[in-house]
Protein backbone atom coordinates (compact mmCIF):
# COMPACT_ATOMS: atom_id res chain seq x y z
CA UNK A 1 0.00 0.00 0.00
CA UNK A 2 0.85 3.81 -0.25
CA UNK A 3 1.49 5.32 3.08
CA UNK A 4 1.81 9.37 2.69
CA UNK A 5 4.45 9.72 6.06
CA UNK A 6 5.25 13.15 7.65
CA UNK A 7 6.91 14.73 9.87
CA UNK A 8 7.23 17.80 12.28
CA UNK A 9 9.46 19.89 14.35
CA UNK A 10 13.20 18.01 15.20
CA UNK A 11 11.72 15.19 13.67
CA UNK A 12 11.49 16.56 10.39
CA UNK A 13 14.86 17.87 10.93
CA UNK A 14 16.81 14.87 11.86
CA UNK A 15 14.95 12.94 8.78
CA UNK A 16 15.54 15.53 6.53
CA UNK A 17 12.14 15.96 4.49
CA UNK A 18 8.59 17.03 5.33
CA UNK A 19 6.77 14.32 3.76
CA UNK A 20 6.78 11.36 2.13
CA UNK A 21 5.35 8.68 0.02
CA UNK A 22 6.08 4.97 1.32
CA UNK A 23 5.24 1.92 -0.67
CA UNK A 24 5.03 -0.64 2.22
CA UNK A 25 2.92 -3.76 3.79
CA UNK A 26 3.86 -2.95 7.69
CA UNK A 27 0.64 -3.78 9.20
CA UNK A 28 1.44 -1.47 12.30
CA UNK A 29 3.03 1.76 13.16
CA UNK A 30 5.69 -0.42 14.85
CA UNK A 31 6.73 -2.04 11.85
CA UNK A 32 6.54 0.89 9.81
CA UNK A 33 9.14 2.27 12.32
CA UNK A 34 11.24 -1.13 12.01
CA UNK A 35 11.49 -0.63 7.91
CA UNK A 36 12.12 2.71 7.67
CA UNK A 37 14.89 2.37 10.56
CA UNK A 38 16.24 -0.79 8.73
CA UNK A 39 15.78 1.65 5.37
CA UNK A 40 18.50 4.32 6.37
CA UNK A 41 20.38 5.92 9.15
CA UNK A 42 18.72 9.03 9.55
CA UNK A 43 15.60 6.92 10.24
CA UNK A 44 17.45 4.71 12.70
CA UNK A 45 18.30 8.39 14.55
CA UNK A 46 15.24 9.92 14.76
CA UNK A 47 13.30 6.71 16.14
CA UNK A 48 15.90 5.77 18.41
CA UNK A 49 13.98 6.82 21.28
CA UNK A 50 10.17 6.03 20.39
CA UNK A 51 9.37 7.50 24.49
CA UNK A 52 10.54 10.85 22.74
CA UNK A 53 7.88 10.63 20.22
CA UNK A 54 4.00 10.77 19.19
CA UNK A 55 2.60 9.18 16.36
CA UNK A 56 -0.74 10.54 14.57
CA UNK A 57 -2.73 8.03 12.07
CA UNK A 58 -5.12 9.89 9.92
CA UNK A 59 -4.74 12.72 11.90
CA UNK A 60 -5.58 11.01 15.06
CA UNK A 61 -2.97 10.52 17.57
CA UNK A 62 -2.44 7.01 18.30
CA UNK A 63 -0.31 4.06 20.00
CA UNK A 64 2.71 2.73 17.95
CA UNK A 65 1.18 -0.62 18.38
CA UNK A 66 -1.79 0.59 16.29
CA UNK A 67 -2.63 -1.42 13.15
CA UNK A 68 -2.32 0.60 9.72
CA UNK A 69 -5.12 -1.09 7.85
CA UNK A 70 -6.56 1.62 5.39
CA UNK A 71 -4.28 4.29 6.49
CA UNK A 72 -3.53 6.31 4.10
CA UNK A 73 -1.35 9.55 6.59
CA UNK A 74 0.84 8.05 9.24
CA UNK A 75 2.66 11.34 10.86
CA UNK A 76 5.88 11.49 13.22
CA UNK A 77 6.79 14.32 16.07
CA UNK A 78 8.09 14.79 19.04
CA UNK A 79 5.80 15.65 22.33
CA UNK A 80 3.54 18.51 21.14
CA UNK A 81 3.94 22.24 22.54
CA UNK A 82 1.14 24.49 21.70
CA UNK A 83 -0.63 27.47 23.49
CA UNK B 1 -21.09 27.73 18.71
CA UNK B 2 -17.41 26.78 18.50
CA UNK B 3 -15.19 29.28 15.92
CA UNK B 4 -11.57 27.98 15.98
CA UNK B 5 -9.03 29.81 13.75
CA UNK B 6 -5.68 28.46 13.23
CA UNK B 7 -3.64 31.52 10.91
CA UNK B 8 -0.45 32.73 10.62
CA UNK B 9 -1.66 36.25 10.86
CA UNK B 10 -1.71 38.22 13.89
CA UNK B 11 -5.24 38.57 15.60
CA UNK B 12 -6.79 41.43 18.27
CA UNK B 13 -6.90 40.27 21.16
CA UNK B 14 -8.69 43.42 22.84
CA UNK B 15 -11.11 43.11 19.07
CA UNK B 16 -11.67 39.51 19.96
CA UNK B 17 -12.56 40.03 23.30
CA UNK B 18 -15.19 42.76 22.61
CA UNK B 19 -16.46 40.79 19.56
CA UNK B 20 -16.69 37.50 21.47
CA UNK B 21 -18.47 39.36 24.35
CA UNK B 22 -21.25 40.77 22.14
CA UNK B 23 -24.26 41.57 23.44
CA UNK B 24 -25.92 38.39 24.10
CA UNK B 25 -28.90 38.11 26.75
CA UNK B 26 -28.27 34.65 27.94
CA UNK B 27 -24.45 35.11 28.64
CA UNK B 28 -23.57 35.93 32.53
CA UNK B 29 -20.15 35.12 31.99
CA UNK B 30 -16.79 35.20 29.74
CA UNK B 31 -12.99 33.75 30.56
CA UNK B 32 -10.53 34.81 28.02
CA UNK B 33 -6.84 33.75 28.18
CA UNK B 34 -4.01 35.06 25.79
CA UNK B 35 -0.84 32.98 25.36
CA UNK B 36 2.25 35.28 24.84
CA UNK B 37 5.57 34.93 23.39
CA UNK B 38 7.59 35.35 26.65
CA UNK B 39 11.38 36.30 26.69
CA UNK B 40 12.97 34.83 30.05
CA UNK B 41 16.27 35.43 29.50
CA UNK B 42 16.48 38.50 27.28
CA UNK B 43 17.98 37.60 24.34
CA UNK B 44 15.20 35.99 22.43
CA UNK B 45 15.18 37.05 18.65
CA UNK B 46 11.79 35.23 17.63
CA UNK B 47 9.59 32.19 18.25
CA UNK B 48 8.65 29.73 15.18
CA UNK B 49 5.50 27.96 15.67
CA UNK B 50 4.78 24.56 13.38
CA UNK B 51 2.00 22.90 12.85
CA UNK B 52 -0.34 19.77 11.13
CA UNK B 53 -2.43 21.49 8.54
CA UNK B 54 -5.63 19.50 9.18
CA UNK B 55 -4.95 18.01 12.18
CA UNK B 56 -4.77 21.07 13.93
CA UNK B 57 -7.89 21.82 12.97
CA UNK B 58 -9.62 18.79 13.59
CA UNK B 59 -7.64 18.45 17.11
CA UNK B 60 -8.61 21.83 18.27
CA UNK B 61 -12.46 20.46 17.04
CA UNK B 62 -12.21 17.59 19.29
CA UNK B 63 -10.94 19.45 22.25
CA UNK B 64 -13.75 21.94 22.01
CA UNK B 65 -16.58 19.79 21.28
CA UNK B 66 -15.26 17.44 24.45
CA UNK B 67 -15.66 21.22 26.34
CA UNK B 68 -19.15 21.66 25.24
CA UNK B 69 -20.16 18.52 26.21
CA UNK B 70 -18.97 18.95 29.70
CA UNK B 71 -19.81 22.49 30.38
CA UNK B 72 -22.93 24.48 29.82
CA UNK B 73 -21.08 26.90 26.87
CA UNK B 74 -22.76 29.31 24.82
CA UNK B 75 -20.05 29.99 23.29
CA UNK B 76 -16.04 29.12 22.57
CA UNK B 77 -13.50 30.55 20.26
CA UNK B 78 -10.06 29.23 19.80
CA UNK B 79 -7.43 30.97 17.99
CA UNK B 80 -3.58 29.97 17.23
CA UNK B 81 -1.27 31.57 15.39
CA UNK B 82 1.77 29.82 13.38
CA UNK B 83 5.17 31.33 11.73
CA UNK B 84 7.36 33.19 13.13
CA UNK B 85 6.61 35.84 16.28
CA UNK B 86 8.28 38.26 18.24
CA UNK B 87 8.49 38.55 22.14
CA UNK B 88 5.58 39.73 23.29
CA UNK B 89 3.24 39.01 20.44
CA UNK B 90 -0.10 37.06 21.02
CA UNK B 91 0.14 33.57 20.06
CA UNK B 92 -3.29 32.44 20.83
CA UNK B 93 -6.44 32.71 22.76
CA UNK B 94 -9.17 30.99 23.86
CA UNK B 95 -12.58 32.36 25.12
CA UNK B 96 -15.38 30.65 26.96
CA UNK B 97 -19.22 32.36 27.24
CA UNK B 98 -21.15 30.37 30.01
CA UNK B 99 -24.64 31.73 32.13
CA UNK B 100 -22.37 31.22 34.87
CA UNK B 101 -18.74 31.48 35.98
CA UNK B 102 -17.95 28.58 37.03
CA UNK B 103 -18.58 26.47 33.62
CA UNK B 104 -16.68 29.30 31.87
CA UNK B 105 -13.54 29.39 33.90
CA UNK B 106 -13.61 25.27 34.23
CA UNK B 107 -14.01 25.32 30.29
CA UNK B 108 -11.18 27.71 29.07
CA UNK B 109 -9.16 25.98 31.38
CA UNK B 110 -9.60 22.89 29.98
CA UNK B 111 -8.99 23.63 26.51
CA UNK B 112 -5.84 25.08 27.81
CA UNK B 113 -4.83 22.15 29.16
CA UNK B 114 -5.82 20.18 26.16
CA UNK B 115 -4.99 22.55 23.27
CA UNK B 116 -1.30 22.48 25.38
CA UNK B 117 -0.18 18.79 25.02
CA UNK B 118 -3.31 17.29 22.16
CA UNK B 119 -2.96 20.10 19.29
CA UNK B 120 -0.44 19.16 17.03
CA UNK B 121 1.37 22.77 17.34
CA UNK B 122 5.88 22.85 17.92
CA UNK B 123 7.30 26.00 19.44
CA UNK B 124 10.99 26.61 18.47
CA UNK B 125 12.89 29.78 19.86
CA UNK B 126 15.66 31.58 18.39
CA UNK B 127 18.39 33.15 20.20
CA UNK B 128 21.91 34.79 20.02
CA UNK B 129 23.25 30.84 20.62
CA UNK B 130 21.47 28.94 18.07
CA UNK B 131 17.59 27.26 17.61
CA UNK B 132 16.28 25.10 20.07
CA UNK B 133 12.62 23.01 19.84
CA UNK B 134 11.07 23.85 23.11
CA UNK B 135 10.67 20.59 25.30
CA UNK B 136 7.19 19.32 26.40
CA UNK B 137 7.15 19.94 30.06
CA UNK B 138 5.89 17.27 31.94
CA UNK B 139 3.94 19.37 34.34
CA UNK B 140 1.37 19.96 31.11
CA UNK B 141 0.70 16.00 30.55
CA UNK B 142 0.16 15.81 34.24
CA UNK B 143 -2.31 18.89 34.17
CA UNK B 144 -4.52 16.49 31.83
CA UNK B 145 -5.41 14.10 35.21
CA UNK B 146 -6.91 17.20 36.66
CA UNK B 147 -10.11 16.30 34.31
CA UNK C 1 0.99 46.36 39.78
CA UNK C 2 -2.60 45.69 41.06
CA UNK C 3 -5.06 48.57 39.65
CA UNK C 4 -8.53 48.96 41.23
CA UNK C 5 -11.54 50.67 39.52
CA UNK C 6 -15.32 50.95 40.97
CA UNK C 7 -17.24 53.43 38.76
CA UNK C 8 -21.04 53.84 37.44
CA UNK C 9 -19.37 54.52 33.96
CA UNK C 10 -19.51 51.61 31.68
CA UNK C 11 -16.19 50.25 30.55
CA UNK C 12 -14.95 48.92 27.51
CA UNK C 13 -13.95 44.97 28.04
CA UNK C 14 -12.18 45.06 24.75
CA UNK C 15 -10.10 47.89 25.12
CA UNK C 16 -9.58 46.97 28.57
CA UNK C 17 -8.22 43.57 27.59
CA UNK C 18 -5.97 44.95 25.02
CA UNK C 19 -4.29 47.89 27.14
CA UNK C 20 -3.68 45.10 30.05
CA UNK C 21 -2.09 42.96 27.31
CA UNK C 22 0.03 45.33 26.40
CA UNK C 23 3.27 44.73 24.92
CA UNK C 24 5.73 42.97 27.96
CA UNK C 25 7.84 40.11 27.47
CA UNK C 26 7.74 38.55 30.68
CA UNK C 27 4.10 37.87 30.69
CA UNK C 28 2.75 34.58 29.03
CA UNK C 29 -0.23 34.15 29.90
CA UNK C 30 -3.25 36.67 30.77
CA UNK C 31 -6.52 35.55 31.60
CA UNK C 32 -9.36 38.02 31.86
CA UNK C 33 -13.02 37.51 33.18
CA UNK C 34 -15.94 39.65 32.19
CA UNK C 35 -19.40 39.25 34.12
CA UNK C 36 -22.75 40.53 32.21
CA UNK C 37 -26.07 41.21 32.71
CA UNK C 38 -27.91 38.08 32.35
CA UNK C 39 -31.65 37.50 31.40
CA UNK C 40 -32.63 34.58 32.61
CA UNK C 41 -36.10 35.15 31.89
CA UNK C 42 -36.71 37.49 29.79
CA UNK C 43 -38.50 40.07 31.63
CA UNK C 44 -35.56 42.16 33.23
CA UNK C 45 -35.86 45.51 33.20
CA UNK C 46 -32.58 46.73 34.41
CA UNK C 47 -30.17 45.61 37.65
CA UNK C 48 -29.01 48.12 40.29
CA UNK C 49 -25.74 47.64 42.19
CA UNK C 50 -25.41 49.32 45.50
CA UNK C 51 -21.70 48.96 47.17
CA UNK C 52 -20.08 50.96 50.02
CA UNK C 53 -17.98 53.27 49.21
CA UNK C 54 -14.86 53.18 50.88
CA UNK C 55 -14.68 49.44 51.76
CA UNK C 56 -15.40 48.46 48.29
CA UNK C 57 -11.87 49.49 47.32
CA UNK C 58 -10.82 48.17 50.30
CA UNK C 59 -11.84 45.15 50.21
CA UNK C 60 -10.74 44.18 46.74
CA UNK C 61 -8.01 45.28 47.37
CA UNK C 62 -6.81 43.18 50.47
CA UNK C 63 -8.18 40.46 47.88
CA UNK C 64 -6.26 41.31 45.21
CA UNK C 65 -3.06 41.43 47.49
CA UNK C 66 -3.92 38.07 48.51
CA UNK C 67 -4.10 36.91 45.03
CA UNK C 68 -0.41 38.23 44.54
CA UNK C 69 0.77 36.41 47.66
CA UNK C 70 -0.56 33.16 46.67
CA UNK C 71 0.75 33.11 43.32
CA UNK C 72 3.25 34.73 40.66
CA UNK C 73 1.04 37.49 39.34
CA UNK C 74 3.20 40.52 36.96
CA UNK C 75 -0.28 42.14 36.54
CA UNK C 76 -4.42 42.43 38.33
CA UNK C 77 -6.60 44.21 37.26
CA UNK C 78 -10.37 44.66 38.72
CA UNK C 79 -13.35 47.04 37.51
CA UNK C 80 -16.70 46.81 39.00
CA UNK C 81 -19.81 49.04 38.29
CA UNK C 82 -22.53 50.25 40.41
CA UNK C 83 -25.88 51.91 40.12
CA UNK C 84 -28.17 51.11 37.12
CA UNK C 85 -27.31 48.32 34.12
CA UNK C 86 -29.20 47.05 31.47
CA UNK C 87 -29.60 43.56 30.59
CA UNK C 88 -26.29 42.69 28.61
CA UNK C 89 -24.28 45.63 30.11
CA UNK C 90 -20.69 44.61 31.62
CA UNK C 91 -20.96 44.47 35.29
CA UNK C 92 -17.45 43.58 36.28
CA UNK C 93 -14.06 42.40 35.09
CA UNK C 94 -11.33 40.82 36.43
CA UNK C 95 -7.55 40.18 34.73
CA UNK C 96 -4.25 38.59 35.32
CA UNK C 97 -0.96 38.25 34.18
CA UNK C 98 1.20 35.94 34.82
CA UNK C 99 5.07 33.90 33.45
CA UNK C 100 2.30 31.00 33.22
CA UNK C 101 -1.18 29.83 32.74
CA UNK C 102 -1.79 27.52 35.67
CA UNK C 103 -0.56 31.16 38.22
CA UNK C 104 -3.01 33.38 35.45
CA UNK C 105 -5.99 30.83 35.95
CA UNK C 106 -6.04 29.79 39.26
CA UNK C 107 -5.67 33.59 40.65
CA UNK C 108 -8.13 35.14 37.77
CA UNK C 109 -11.09 32.21 39.64
CA UNK C 110 -9.53 33.01 43.16
CA UNK C 111 -10.41 36.68 42.12
CA UNK C 112 -14.06 35.80 41.67
CA UNK C 113 -15.02 33.21 44.23
CA UNK C 114 -14.16 36.19 46.92
CA UNK C 115 -15.18 39.29 45.54
CA UNK C 116 -18.69 37.51 44.81
CA UNK C 117 -18.94 36.90 48.52
CA UNK C 118 -16.35 39.13 50.25
CA UNK C 119 -16.63 42.51 48.88
CA UNK C 120 -19.73 44.91 49.51
CA UNK C 121 -22.05 44.87 46.07
CA UNK C 122 -25.65 43.97 46.18
CA UNK C 123 -27.91 43.39 42.76
CA UNK C 124 -31.30 44.68 42.83
CA UNK C 125 -33.17 43.12 40.23
CA UNK C 126 -36.43 45.21 38.44
CA UNK C 127 -38.65 43.36 36.27
CA UNK C 128 -42.22 43.06 35.60
CA UNK C 129 -43.69 41.94 38.52
CA UNK C 130 -41.06 44.09 40.34
CA UNK C 131 -37.80 44.28 42.08
CA UNK C 132 -36.47 42.03 44.44
CA UNK C 133 -32.44 41.66 46.00
CA UNK C 134 -30.80 38.96 44.05
CA UNK C 135 -30.49 36.51 47.41
CA UNK C 136 -26.83 34.93 47.90
CA UNK C 137 -25.72 31.39 47.19
CA UNK C 138 -24.74 28.70 49.04
CA UNK C 139 -22.81 27.71 46.37
CA UNK C 140 -20.75 31.41 46.60
CA UNK C 141 -19.93 30.72 50.09
CA UNK C 142 -19.31 27.42 49.26
CA UNK C 143 -16.50 27.93 46.67
CA UNK C 144 -14.30 29.73 49.07
CA UNK C 145 -13.65 26.62 50.52
CA UNK C 146 -11.58 25.74 47.48
CA UNK C 147 -8.70 28.21 48.26
CA UNK D 1 -19.33 57.51 72.06
CA UNK D 2 -20.47 58.61 68.53
CA UNK D 3 -21.08 55.67 66.14
CA UNK D 4 -21.91 55.94 62.45
CA UNK D 5 -23.93 53.67 61.78
CA UNK D 6 -24.75 52.13 58.22
CA UNK D 7 -27.07 50.13 56.36
CA UNK D 8 -26.85 48.53 52.43
CA UNK D 9 -29.48 46.55 50.32
CA UNK D 10 -32.50 45.38 52.21
CA UNK D 11 -30.97 46.41 55.44
CA UNK D 12 -31.14 49.85 54.38
CA UNK D 13 -35.11 49.89 52.74
CA UNK D 14 -36.20 47.68 56.26
CA UNK D 15 -34.48 50.73 58.69
CA UNK D 16 -35.21 53.55 56.35
CA UNK D 17 -32.29 55.30 56.09
CA UNK D 18 -28.66 54.85 54.87
CA UNK D 19 -26.91 56.11 57.41
CA UNK D 20 -27.18 57.34 61.44
CA UNK D 21 -25.32 58.94 63.93
CA UNK D 22 -25.58 56.67 66.94
CA UNK D 23 -24.74 57.92 70.76
CA UNK D 24 -24.00 54.58 72.38
CA UNK D 25 -22.37 52.94 75.02
CA UNK D 26 -22.90 49.48 73.28
CA UNK D 27 -19.52 47.56 73.90
CA UNK D 28 -19.97 44.76 71.29
CA UNK D 29 -22.05 44.58 67.65
CA UNK D 30 -24.41 42.16 69.63
CA UNK D 31 -24.78 45.00 72.11
CA UNK D 32 -25.38 47.46 69.64
CA UNK D 33 -28.21 45.52 67.79
CA UNK D 34 -29.89 44.80 70.96
CA UNK D 35 -29.58 48.72 71.55
CA UNK D 36 -31.44 49.75 68.06
CA UNK D 37 -33.80 46.45 68.29
CA UNK D 38 -34.90 48.01 71.70
CA UNK D 39 -35.38 51.27 70.08
CA UNK D 40 -38.47 51.00 67.78
CA UNK D 41 -39.85 48.16 65.73
CA UNK D 42 -38.23 48.83 62.49
CA UNK D 43 -35.07 47.89 64.01
CA UNK D 44 -36.06 44.58 65.69
CA UNK D 45 -37.65 43.78 62.22
CA UNK D 46 -34.20 44.08 60.22
CA UNK D 47 -32.43 42.75 62.63
CA UNK D 48 -34.58 39.62 63.72
CA UNK D 49 -32.19 37.12 61.72
CA UNK D 50 -28.67 38.22 62.73
CA UNK D 51 -27.75 34.80 60.36
CA UNK D 52 -29.03 36.74 57.18
CA UNK D 53 -26.80 39.77 57.88
CA UNK D 54 -23.47 40.81 57.85
CA UNK D 55 -21.21 43.25 59.72
CA UNK D 56 -18.38 45.30 59.28
CA UNK D 57 -16.37 47.36 61.76
CA UNK D 58 -14.41 50.28 60.32
CA UNK D 59 -14.92 48.46 57.05
CA UNK D 60 -13.24 45.29 57.99
CA UNK D 61 -15.83 42.24 57.87
CA UNK D 62 -16.43 40.98 61.89
CA UNK D 63 -18.19 39.18 63.40
CA UNK D 64 -21.23 39.87 65.73
CA UNK D 65 -19.31 39.42 68.93
CA UNK D 66 -16.59 42.08 67.80
CA UNK D 67 -15.78 44.74 70.23
CA UNK D 68 -16.60 48.23 69.76
CA UNK D 69 -13.39 49.85 70.96
CA UNK D 70 -12.58 52.71 68.92
CA UNK D 71 -14.71 51.87 66.44
CA UNK D 72 -15.74 55.06 64.30
CA UNK D 73 -18.14 53.10 61.79
CA UNK D 74 -20.56 49.85 61.66
CA UNK D 75 -22.36 48.91 58.80
CA UNK D 76 -24.96 46.34 58.38
CA UNK D 77 -25.83 44.26 54.95
CA UNK D 78 -27.11 41.48 53.78
CA UNK D 79 -24.50 38.11 52.46
CA UNK D 80 -22.81 39.94 49.76
CA UNK D 81 -23.93 39.39 45.79
CA UNK D 82 -21.55 41.01 43.63
CA UNK D 83 -19.73 39.76 40.49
Amino acid sequence: MKLEVLYFAWVRERIGCARETIETDAQTVNALVDELSAREERYALAFSDLSALRVAVDQDLSEFDAPLTDAREVAFFPPMTGG
Amino acid sequence: MVQIRVQSEPFDYGTECARFCADRQDVGAVVTFCGVVRDDTGDLAHMEIEHYPGMTERALGKIAEEAARRWALLDCLIIHRYGALEPGARIMMVATASAHRADAFAAADFLMDYLKSRAPFWKKETRAQGAQWVAAKNSDEAALARW
